[in-house]
């Protein structure tokens, strides 16, 4: 049975720091055309500080606790928007990982309800507002189905990257009403959410290295 | 990118040392960040604290100072601080009698806020916030993020910072900012855009001919794009929007006519010599004028006005004396 | 061309009401004209009267107030005004005691303040002037027309009113007038160029990575060209050529970090957080410093430093109340 | 024997006025390069004063009177540096026709002669610092020369716009040492001088009208 203990997700992390630091400029053009033109720049400003903070970081077998650190981490680097809800995204999954050494395909998806739920209650945002959730929301049910249904860890985040990347599709064909891109009113239509985009590329960099 | 600079990674850090640098009996930077605090602590009054992304020179270390704000905290270019800046700020500067936050309407500079503020709360601060959303370019509606935080902010500091500096207690200064908002309006637009340093690009393009109406102070793109046409027209559009909110009529106001960071003042004296006019057949009486760079875009050329509401309580705070750099009083 | 403007020929005009209008209660002006006198004129001491071409501002409109300057003449942008216009302003403010001109070097603005001095003296108005040439970009021959005068000029505003205001006669307060021209140094660059409304095209153009060095405030090209350097490289080119002009060492100086015009406060704030540190290097002590646009050239992008070296005399005018639209002490 | 009296000074006065508008752009477009582009727009505003004040004025016979108005209006209208110069210029020549109802060879050198030692007077400058006075001094020489040689006012003032040519094209072979344009020392070099182009302008209508 396929599980992620505090290793691997560590390794997952400096994994995620590098196509963050790589799809910067592109994260950042996103949010150009219908936000400020920082997602990028803000979010490799926190990866980067997670990465090192992770490599300074005494062995700790505890999930729920490299998961803590890497949330309090974003929220004292990345700062904008994203910072407080990626931020307390990772912090709420530490909260429910707290003491496992290894989470299974079921834990993994505790801490990935948790954080979704973090993101929701830190933005007060529901799908369809063109945000982070418009991926993460369906991510979400698809890995909850997924896993119901008895796939491996592994194929289940897989299926969570495809609802992802439709998520994302989704954000184009519609008005964002949260964020900054909200005040374009009409204009955002055509343009996809730079916050769903780095939550699709974040689920993609974890299925690539379970 | 054309920018007087040294690198993309020190612009925030090395313009808050020369603030900082240039008034050094009035303000001090503290080590742990990009955070600004008045030289000497005031005790036995309120704190006011603003701050949010960098890239709005003056706003907010320009401000702090008598009879403003205590502090201000200070984000990379158009990026919210982050919560422990922030809480380091409050700290700084907190009093007995407690501190009020003026945030700006963004999801970033709330979220970032609010979460610092539960910070100084555990750690026994007594603290509150009040969010500015003066411009009415955008939207207000449940359903959205609401309308943003721009230069009327300056007004919500200059007032609240004077009657912090009365004497008077936490819900007393968040009543009397909160009065402000309620009665501020700003909208601004663009001829040229600005470009964010650690990003390199422009927020928008624009055409030799075109201009952005209803845009805010983070160099993204406003509500629609027009023909550039003459300042009085312009300035037309932007007060029948500020007027069209609230009624102004045979009020007393204060007036704003804020540069957005590369307009030179001939073109906001040009627009002030309309807008008053206007107000004046309008029968909105112009208590008081303030032409120049208050809350701007880096390097955005285009302006913006605000309009306060007046009565006798803002009068008073308007008028008291204030001793920050980018005001005085 | 891109500018808040409704027409190439209102320009002047319309800036002047439009600052007016902003101050109504400091300042007025004059109907026969772009010139700008205190709203209410100061008797019994020397009257301080300045200008030149428009393009400056808040020079030199915003510099008439208690403390500073008792009126100035505005020209057509970058064009000296007529000496019937200095003159017009001159005969307003004249009092007993007499009328100090203050006239930067450009051949333009001394000839015609040389002529309007004339007319008023024919009229029996006591009237002298100085000539400001602090641009050290310029070499000082007596076979040239000498060093410019540019943002040095704001500072003989500030000393020589307040000498004015403490009741000095005219000899004293053109003495000291001559002070601060003997200790003031300046010298400027750009990163874009400016636009004469009238003209439609700008003074010169610079590729994206290029700058000129020891540009003047008329939007003409500066001394040479060069590839665009760091904040601090390009700020310690101008250090250095200042500080080789006049002795500093050991001195008290007010500095000046003056914007061009489109210059983000940010840049300037980048920039004094170097030459603070540069000056405390070469032991020279910084006495005051001001970071702002006081001497612009419409909307160019650039700055310039000023150093002023101080006395005690000096030091105390500095120091004296001033209450001008653009300088509030 | 040719004269010019007061009505055809008036004319060459409207000449000049339409002669500087058709020539705002190009006289500009030089102070542009080694000034600060507004020796046109200087000129023509001051012009566009004369020939209107010149048509309100009640009929003058005396030529020095109109001199004399010219000089003033420019003064009054001009600004900059060429404003006093070419202002005083016309006032010192009205002052030496003073009460001539026409001038003739020798009255138009004695007026020409005034006001070029009046540009000299008031801009403190001489021939060889690349301002107007490198058109003017050798159109006077060459209108002393071909005067004294017995020719008519004519052909001399023809004589004289062939000297201020020969001035003009001078001016881009040396370094401005006075105005503007000296600020900018070697770099003035290979341009023509603004002023001394409008006085060779000027100085071509006049011959054309004659
Ligand atoms: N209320 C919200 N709830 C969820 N996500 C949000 C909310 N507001 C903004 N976002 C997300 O944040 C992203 C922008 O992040 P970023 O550019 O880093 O911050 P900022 O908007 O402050 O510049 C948006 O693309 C959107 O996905
Ligand atoms: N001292 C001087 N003596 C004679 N002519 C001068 C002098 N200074 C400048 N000029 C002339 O004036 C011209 C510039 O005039 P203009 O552009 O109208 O004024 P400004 O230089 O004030 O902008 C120069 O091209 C030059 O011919
Ligand atoms: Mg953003
Ligand atoms: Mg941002
Ligand atoms: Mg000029
Ligand atoms: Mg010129």
């Amino acid at each position: 049975m396929m599980t992620l203990d505090s290793k691997k997700m560590i390794k997952i992390f400096n994994n995620i720091a590098s196509k963050v630091e790589e799809e910067k400029a592109f994260l950042t053009e996103l949010d150009t055309a219908i936000g400020d033109g920082d997602h990028g720049i803000n979010l490799a400003r926190g990866f980067h500080a997670v990465a090192e903070k992770l490599s300074q970081m005494e062995e700790d077998d505890d999930t729920g606790s490299v998961l803590k650190t890497v949330g309090m981490q974003l929220v004292s680097t990345v700062g904008g928007a994203s910072g407080p809800l990626y931020g307390t995204a990772f912090m709420k999954a530490g909260a429910v990982s707290k003491g496992k050494r290894e989470l299974d395909a079921v834990g993994f998806l505790a801490a990935f309800e948790a954080a979704v739920d973090g993101v929701k209650m830190r933005g007060k945002a529901v799908p369809g507002e063109k945000t982070m959730l418009d991926a993460l929301c369906p991510a979400c049910d698809a890995l909850k189905i997924s896993i119901a249904g008895g796939d491996d860890l592994k194929t289940a985040v897989w299926k969570a990257v495809e609802a992802a990347e439709k998520g994302v599709a989704f954000t184009k064909t519609i008005i964002a009403t949260k964020g900054r891109a909200s005040y374009l009113g009409e204009r955002s239509l055509g343009h996809q959410d730079p916050g769903a985009t780095s939550s699709l590329l974040m689920l993609r960099v974890i299925a690539e290295s379970l | 990118m054309k920018k007087i600079i040294n690198s993309v990674e020190k612009v925030e850090e090395q313009m808050i040392r020369g603030l900082v640098k240039a008034f050094p009996q009035q303000l001090k930077k503290l080590s742990c960040g990009n955070v600004v605090v008045r030289a000497t602590k005031k005790e036995g009054k309120v704190a006011l604290v603003s701050g949010g992304g960098s890239g709005h020179e003056p706003a907010h270390g320009g401000f702090v100072g008598e009879g403003m704000l205590d502090c201000a905290v200070a984000g990379p270019v158009f990026t919210s601080p982050t919560p422990d800046q922030i809480y380091e700020g409050i700290k700084a500067v907190a009093t007995e009698p407690g501190v009020l936050c003026i945030v700006k309407n963004y999801t970033g500079d709330v979220l970032n806020f609010e979460m610092a503020i539960d910070m100084a709360k555990d750690e026994g601060i007594k603290a509150d916030y009040v969010v500015v959303n003066d411009d009415v370019a955008v939207k207000d509606s449940l359903y959205t993020t609401g309308r943003r935080g721009v230069a009327g902010t300056i007004l919500v500091h200059k007032i609240a910072g004077a009657r912090a500096e009365e004497g008077a207690d936490l819900s007393s200064v968040k009543a009397v900012a909160e009065k402000v908002i309620a009665n501020v309006r700003t909208m601004g637009m663009a001829i040229k855009p600005c470009t964010v340093p650690a990003n390199g690009k422009p927020g928008f393009e624009l055409a030799e001919d075109e201009m952005e109406i209803g845009i805010g102070i983070h160099g993204e793109p406003g509500t629609h794009r027009e023909k550039l046409a003459q300042a009085n027209k312009v300035a037309e559009t932007l007060l029948e929007k500020i007027l069209a909110d609230i009624d102004y009529k045979g009020r007393e106001v204060t007036v704003i006519i804020n540069g957005m960071g590369a307009t030179p003042l001939m073109e906001l004296y040009i627009v002030n010599d309309f807008v008053q006019d206007y107000l004046a057949a309008h029968e909105v009486k112009v208590y008081n004028t303030m032409v120049g760079n208050y809350m701007t875009s880096i390097e955005m050329a285009g302006f913006s006005i605000t309009l306060l509401r007046l009565d006798d309580e803002l009068k008073r705070l308007y008028d008291a004396k204030a001793a920050a750099p980018a005001l005085v009083k």
